[in-house]
């Protein structure tokens, strides 16, 4: 099974291609030529995992093109983190395609869509496979492209070209980042593969200085394509694209590749203190930070995206603090029930056709299988028990405590509390009260968009129990067989952390009651109690508009300097030149004016500057 | 005897001569600048009967020279002042300045 | 045959110039299609030579020598005869270019289906400028090189002149005076290096000036001599290239001149500079290269961000690319100063894709001008509605610009910086900012063409016709073929470039 | 002070201010007139060069024949009384290059002495140049009269009115 995993991004590949081809067609059914393939690819995956489950691995190379007396090779490897990966990805990509059959219905390019979404299952898929930095560059770059097309397949919008362009641009920033990291490697190591970077690194070829450096370069990649702060504003705006895309990428997978590529070097970053405090900093102010805004957004999947971003915080703050497992393991719960998040989202939008909470309300009856699929997923991510997110995010707090961040695990539970809130707050704005705006026709969605929505429903409630303190910690098992040396394989906190973990939820969702359904708290209580916050808060704490005045304005003032540069100075010197050999020549013309004297007085200067010369020089004469 | 010094004369003729080069360069008229060009000529003269008296080899020399040049200036102004009429008569002017047919 | 093969193909497009002659100068149809059938026959013997081509030696190959022009000088030691050969041959480097330069000719023919007058004798001017550059690849002596050299500017100031737009005439002027200076330094340094080897042959000439110290002294060729060789040469190839501040020409020519001559002024003439300044500068003084490495780097990141910065602002999609060009050839700068495999690899393939690239974008704006009438970015956008194909393209084209994976973009500037990291870390980490700038100003002004509202005045657009998918899909093809299989391309190159680096001591 | 060096500064003040004023005067016959001066003083300068002969034959040639011809030439012509400059920058340059000039050969001759002097010049100087003229220089002589021929020939051609042009002005 595993021989044949090189054919797993192929599938989608292949996708893409077919529906290039048939762009045309306005036959809907298209759209099971990528659920297929999609399929192909999660079975493959799936026994790729098996495989792997009972001990087995894989890894083949071969030379792309030799660089001197160097390789540098592709290939495939298959270990316990990618065979995760690899099934979530696919299993994820192969609901949404499914769902997006139904959610795309009667768009013109309908085609185009699918051929996108099998283009970046690729891209996500041959990243996941990749054996060495320079093949997960190039996917890690193709599946930036993958997003750029599907924000923008809405191209007529102008929100949704500025959100595609940003997505790339600030994404790209971030590339730049790994690819410094990636290049610092190979003149330190002599090679781009993760075995070769690892003994490397075991065998302290490398300093510690240049350690820590090439790991915060290669976190800065995670940091763009993670979303984390200060990289974070492209993911919401990212929000233009649609909605199954917001499922797909923007919450299950590629977002989740920041996360994976430091789980992948996780090696490099075990080697540097200070990267991992880096990274767990970075990682626990971006969830605080985002779930604050989440708080006030009014758009129901801004409210999401930030949701993405405040938990993809937490994965990296896992990481941060050395609890390698609760970050993949958060990874896959998260992924499974942000899908399901969005894809419930989706099916509201789908409904009432707004984007706004202030515009719904009270579409629990109409939409009953949504409704419950939407409390099971805001329920899991709010971390209450027996749900998947209780027991990854339990872990989480855990590994930090046992780390030693006792600041970080603060600003973790708060950003709990806060989780759980804002998401109880869409809830009860979504699903409950009356309708604020006018809901004709709102029916439920197809069986085509409900399905893949009850899948991960129910992966939202079991995920959590792969790694469990009661029923057996599978997935800590499961990981150790990979590359990367667990130092604390099991984090053994205080008891009571679970029992604060639970009631901060709780307290949240009681909030959140009390404000939007039973109304006993004045909604604008907060508003009005902190004025000047809440005005920063609701405008995401002006953190676009400060990219605006300082790096765009900076950018562009550059390179209207530049313009200026070029046509002033630069032509201008031409320009003078120009003029300066004009000038001369107009003066050779006018001392042609046919008068004797004239020459005759050019003829003694040029006779008395000869001779001034051979006296100066002491010629002839002397 | 002390007499006066080759230097002197040398300096008499090399004032005279930038005199009538400056004339000759700048007057407009041309009747003016061949007078010039007489007394660039009487410079030149002036040198040649310096250095016929002093100098070291000296001789009737430069007296017989500077006779061949007076001919020859003589000449000059002649032929000179014939084609100054001669123009004359076609364009109505004796202006330097205004006879620029080189350039057409 | 195969003894004669190289200079058949370097006058292969005269065949064209010669059918050319007998067809009555306003039958549109068949010159056009002569044309086309003109720069095929090239592209047949150039695929030929390909053939005949061993990848795996170092060696010249296909040489061809005659005694061609020969002059005696009286000096001390008797009478000393000064030869002038007409030498030809082709090593891994100049065999890539002498291919790209007749892919990009047959497409750039296709692309001269939008010419509108005097066809005749643009196609004629056309065949020379080819003949031109595809001497200029293979000749193997300065004096040869040079006239191929100059044979290049002056159809190429005709074809701008006569057929650009608007301002042609000025950024014809523009052009010829340019590169009539960069040829003049270029002449002058040529003339004095055969005064002082009294051999013209770039093997024999390289010979020379690797010869030690005391026998260079002996035929007065100093290190300073040596250096202001260089010197001269880097600044008469700076001028083709172009760097900055050097660039202004290329702008204008790149604006003004028929998208058709841009695609060959872009894809070939401007690697002249490149070509050039890795034979002369780096093959024939490797010491003195070396330690004007960290100069040439400099250059090669002001000329990225330069160009970029500059891209980002410029209204006409045009003078976007034109500037986008300038931003790229400081790559090929980059990784010169690597002087490492890698650099000069990616320096390389910068020239291969960059010609691939630069083609097939121009091939797309004059589509698109064909149709709108405009290059101005406030007059387009929304055109992703109507020409889904040529957005598409465009889109495919921008992204292998800005350095996609999978596309040759990528590759060469993976390559050009894995060099430059190596040597000077800070100065590639500064560059490294290029990418990102390269990102915004290809999106910027590729998403105002396709993306957006559909404005009214496009609603009678149509996209690409057959006839103009095949150059646009052959480029995108190419493209996408050495981005994935880069393995093709360098290793034709390495034997030529390891000699290179063996002179380098890198 | 010896009385030659008196005669010597006196004629050469005359040959100078007479320069002067050739620039300086406005009227042309004033400058001819200034110029008769300089002519006679340089005469006067050849006698203390031991050049009587040359002496008197510049005073019959300058002073006498030409600056005759040069006022036949300026009645003959119409001008203006005045005399225009020419224009400034023209004779800034000229004047500028002139006196760098006369500044580089003051230079030169200003130590300029070989130290010797033929004191016998003076004795018999009319027969000893007519010796030689006719003895040395005997071919040069006879060239001479030849070109003043030519001149003569050339002058009365040149001067002549042209009966053509007389016709095609009727």
């Amino acid at each position: 099974m595993l021989q044949m995993s090189w054919l797993i991004p192929l599938f989608p590949l292949l996708s893409f291609i077919l529906l290039v081809v048939f762009r045309k067609s306005s036959n809907e059914n298209t759209a099971w030529i990528g659920v297929l393939l999609t399929g192909a690819s999660f079975v493959l995956s799936f026994g790729a995992w098996l495989a792997v489950w009972q001990g087995d691995g894989i890894k083949v190379e071969g030379t792309w093109f030799q660089l001197g007396e160097r390789a540098i090779t592709m290939g495939y490897e298959v270990n316990p983190l990618n065979a995760l990966m690899l099934v979530i990805v696919s299993l994820v990509s192969l609901l949404v395609h499914l769902y997006s059959k139904g959610y795309m219905h009667g768009d013109e390019r309908f085609s185009v869509f699918f051929a996108y979404l099998g283009l970046f299952s690729f891209a996500m898929l041959g990243l996941v496979l990749s054996p060495n930095l320079l093949q997960l560059y190039m996917f890690w770059e193709l599946v930036g492209l993958g997003s750029f097309l599907l924000i923008g397949f809405y191209y007529f919008k102008p929100e949704a070209k500025a959100a595609a362009k940003k997505a790339f641009v600030m994404t790209r920033i971030g590339d730049v980042g790994l690819f410094i990291g990636m290049v610092l490697l190979f003149w330190q190591v002599g090679s781009f593969e993760y075995d070769e970077i690892f003994s490397a690194i075991k065998n302290g070829e490398l300093s510690q200085s240049m350690l820590t450096l090439t790991a915060i370069c290669i976190f800065v990649g995670a940091i763009g394509k993670s979303g984390q702060l200060p990289l974070h504003t492209w993911l919401p705006d990212a929000m233009e694209g649609p909605t199954p895309v917001s499922a797909l990428i923007h919450a299950a997978t590629m977002v989740a590749a920041g996360v994976y590529l430091v789980a992948a070097m996780y090696p490099l970053f075990q080697a540097s203190e200070t990267a991992l405090t880096v990274v767990a900093v970075v990682g626990g102010v971006t969830a605080i930070f985002a779930a604050s805004i989440g708080l006030m957004q009014k758009d129901i999947k801004r409210v999401l995206a930030y949701s993405t971003v405040s938990q993809l915080g937490y994965m990296m703050l896992a990481l941060g603090a050395s609890g390698y497992v609760a970050g993949i393991f958060h990874l896959t719960t998260h992924a499974f029930f942000k899908a399901l998040l969005f894809l419930a989202a989706g099916s509201v939008i789908h409904a009432v056709h707004t984007q706004n909470i202030e515009e719904m309300g009270g579409l629990w009856k109409k939409l009953n299988i949504t409704g419950p699929l939407f409390l099971i997923g805001a329920l899991a991510i709010s971390g209450i028990p027996l749900l998947s997110g209780f027991f990854s995010k339990d872990e989480i707090l855990m590994s930090t405590y046992a780390d030693g961040k006792y600041g970080l695990f603060w600003i973790a539970v708060i950003a709990a509390f806060m989780t759980a809130f804002y998401m109880f707050r869409l809830f009860f704005l979504v699903f409950t009260g009356k309708p604020r705006g006018s809901q004709k026709g709102v029916h439920e969605s197809p069986s085509v968009m409900t399905l893949p929505m009850i899948v991960l429903g129910v992966l939202a409630v079991v995920a959590g129990y792969l790694n469990t303190p009661w029923f057996g910690t599978f997935l800590t098992d499961y990981l150790s067989q990979g590359p990367v040396e667990l130092l604390h394989a099991d984090h053994h906190g205080p008891v009571w952390i679970p029992f604060v973990a639970t009631a901060v939820a709780l307290l949240g969702i009681g909030l959140a009651y009390m404000i939007y359904q039973k109304g006993s708290v004045s909604r604008d209580w907060l508003t009005r109690t902190f004025p000047g916050l809440s005005h920063v808060i609701y405008n995401k704490w002006f953190v676009d508009e400060g990219y605006d005045r300082t790096v765009v304005k900076g950018t562009t003032g550059l390179s209207w300097l530049g313009v200026w540069f070029d046509k002033y100075v630069i032509e201008g010197l031409v320009a003078g030149v120009v003029s300066g050999v004009q000038a001369l020549s107009r003066l050779g013309s006018e001392m042609q004016n046919g008068q004797v004297q004239s020459y005759g007085t050019f003829a003694i200067f040029g006779l008395v500057l000869l001779l001034l010369i051979a006296a100066l020089s002491g010629g002839y004469f002397s | 005897m002390s007499s006066v010094p080759l230097t002197a004369y040398l300096m008499l003729a090399l004032i005279l001569f930038c005199i009538g080069l400056f004339g000759a360069l700048t007057k407009r008229n041309a009747v003016i600048v061949l007078i010039s060009i007489e007394l660039m000529l009487n410079a030149v003269n002036i040198n040649l009967v310096a250095f016929a008296k002093y100098s070291l080899n000296p001789g009737l020399t430069g007296q017989v020279f500077s006779l061949f040049t007076i001919t020859v200036a003589a000449a000059e102004a002649a032929v000179g002042l014939a084609i100054l009429i001669a123009l004359y008569r076609n364009r109505q002017t004796v202006n330097v300045d205004e006879m620029d047919t080189m350039k057409r | 045959m195969s003894t004669w093969l190289l200079s058949i193909l370097i006058f292969s497009p005269m065949l064209g110039v010669l059918v050319l002659a007998f067809v009555p100068s306003h039958d549109e149809k068949s010159i056009k299609w002569l044309g086309i059938l003109g720069t095929l026959f090239p592209l047949g013997t150039a695929l030929i030579t390909l053939s005949a081509f061993d990848m795996s030696s170092d060696k010249l190959q296909l040489a061809e020598t005659y005694r061609w022009i020969s002059y005696e000088v009286f000096q001390s030691k008797g009478e000393v005869s000064y030869p002038i050969f007409y030498e030809v041959g082709v090593n891994g480097l100049s065999m890539v270019l002498i291919l790209l330069t007749a892919v990009v000719s047959v497409l750039a023919a296709v692309a001269s289906f939008s010419i509108k007058k005097n066809w005749k004798s643009y196609f004629i001017l056309f065949f020379l400028l080819e003949m031109g550059m595809l001497g200029v690849f293979a000749a193997q002596n300065l004096f040869l090189f040079f006239i191929f050299f100059e044979i290049t500017l002056i159809p190429m100031f005709f074809l701008i002149g006569r057929w650009g737009y608007v301002e042609r005439e000025k950024a014809a002027y523009s052009f010829l005076i340019y590169n009539g200076v960069g040829s003049a330094i270029l002449l002058i340094a040529f003339v004095s290096m055969f005064m002082k080897t009294g051999t013209m042959n770039f093997e024999k000439l390289t010979e020379t000036f690797s010869l030690p110290q005391e026998e260079l002294n002996a035929v007065f060729i100093t290190d300073g001599y040596m250096m202001g060789m260089l010197i001269a040469l880097l600044i008469a190839f700076a001028v083709k290239l172009p760097v900055v501040p050097l660039h202004s020409w290329m702008v204008s020519v790149h604006v003004q001149a028929p998208p058709a001559i841009v695609m060959i002024h872009s894809g070939i003439l401007l690697k002249i500079g490149a070509y050039g300044l890795i034979t002369f500068g780096a093959g024939m003084f490797p010491e003195e290269f070396r330690s004007l490495a960290f100069v040439i780097g400099l250059f090669g990141v002001i000329n990225l961000l330069y160009g970029a910065f500059l891209a980002l602002t410029q209204t006409d999609v045009k003078r976007v690319l034109a500037y986008s060009s300038v931003s790229h050839m400081g790559i090929v700068l980059i990784g010169l100063a690597a002087l490492n495999e890698a650099g000069i690899t990616g320096a390389v393939f910068q020239v291969v894709s960059h010609g691939l690239i630069s083609a097939l974008l121009f091939f797309l704006v004059g589509a698109l001008y064909e149709r709108a009438g405009t290059s101005e970015l406030n007059d387009l956008g929304g055109l992703a509605k109507r020409m889904p194909i040529l957005a598409g393209v465009l889109l495919a084209g921008g992204l292998a610009s800005l350095g996609l994976p999978g596309m040759s973009g990528f590759i060469s500037e993976f390559m050009a910086f894995l060099g430059l990291f190596e040597k000077m870390p800070i100065l590639a980490a500064v560059g490294t900012l290029g990418l990102i700038l390269t990102a915004v100003y290809v999106l910027r002004a590729v998403l105002a063409i396709t993306f957006g509202t559909e404005k009214e005045q496009h609603e009678t657009y149509t996209d690409l016709t057959s006839a103009e998918r095949v150059p646009a899909f052959v480029l995108l093809a190419a493209i996408m073929f050495i981005g994935i299989y880069p393995a093709w391309l360098s290793d034709m190159l390495r034997p030529a470039l390891d000699v290179i680096l063996l002179g380098l001591g890198g | 002070m010896t009385g030659e060096m008196i005669a010597f500064f006196l004629l050469a003040l005359t040959a100078i201010t007479g320069g002067v004023l050739l620039i300086n005067l406005t009227n042309v016959v004033h400058m001819v007139v200034a110029l008769i001066f300089t002519f006679i003083a340089i005469a006067g300068i050849y006698i203390t060069l031991s050049a009587e002969f040359v002496a008197v034959v510049q005073v019959l040639i300058y002073s006498g024949a030409i600056t005759i011809i040069m006022l036949f030439g300026i009645m003959l012509t119409r001008h203006q009384e005045k005399e225009k400059t020419a224009p400034r920058l023209k004779v800034w340059l000229a004047g500028g290059s002139i006196a760098l000039f006369f500044i580089i050969m003051y230079g030169k001759i200003k130590d300029l002495n070989f130290g010797q002097q033929n004191a016998e010049l003076h004795i018999d100087n009319t027969k000893k140049i007519g010796i030689e003229l006719y003895s040395h220089y005997v071919i040069p002589f006879e060239l001479t009269s030849v070109l003043l021929l030519v001149a003569l020939i050339g002058s009365i051609i040149l001067a002549k009115r042209d009966d053509d042009e007389k016709e095609a002005k009727k």
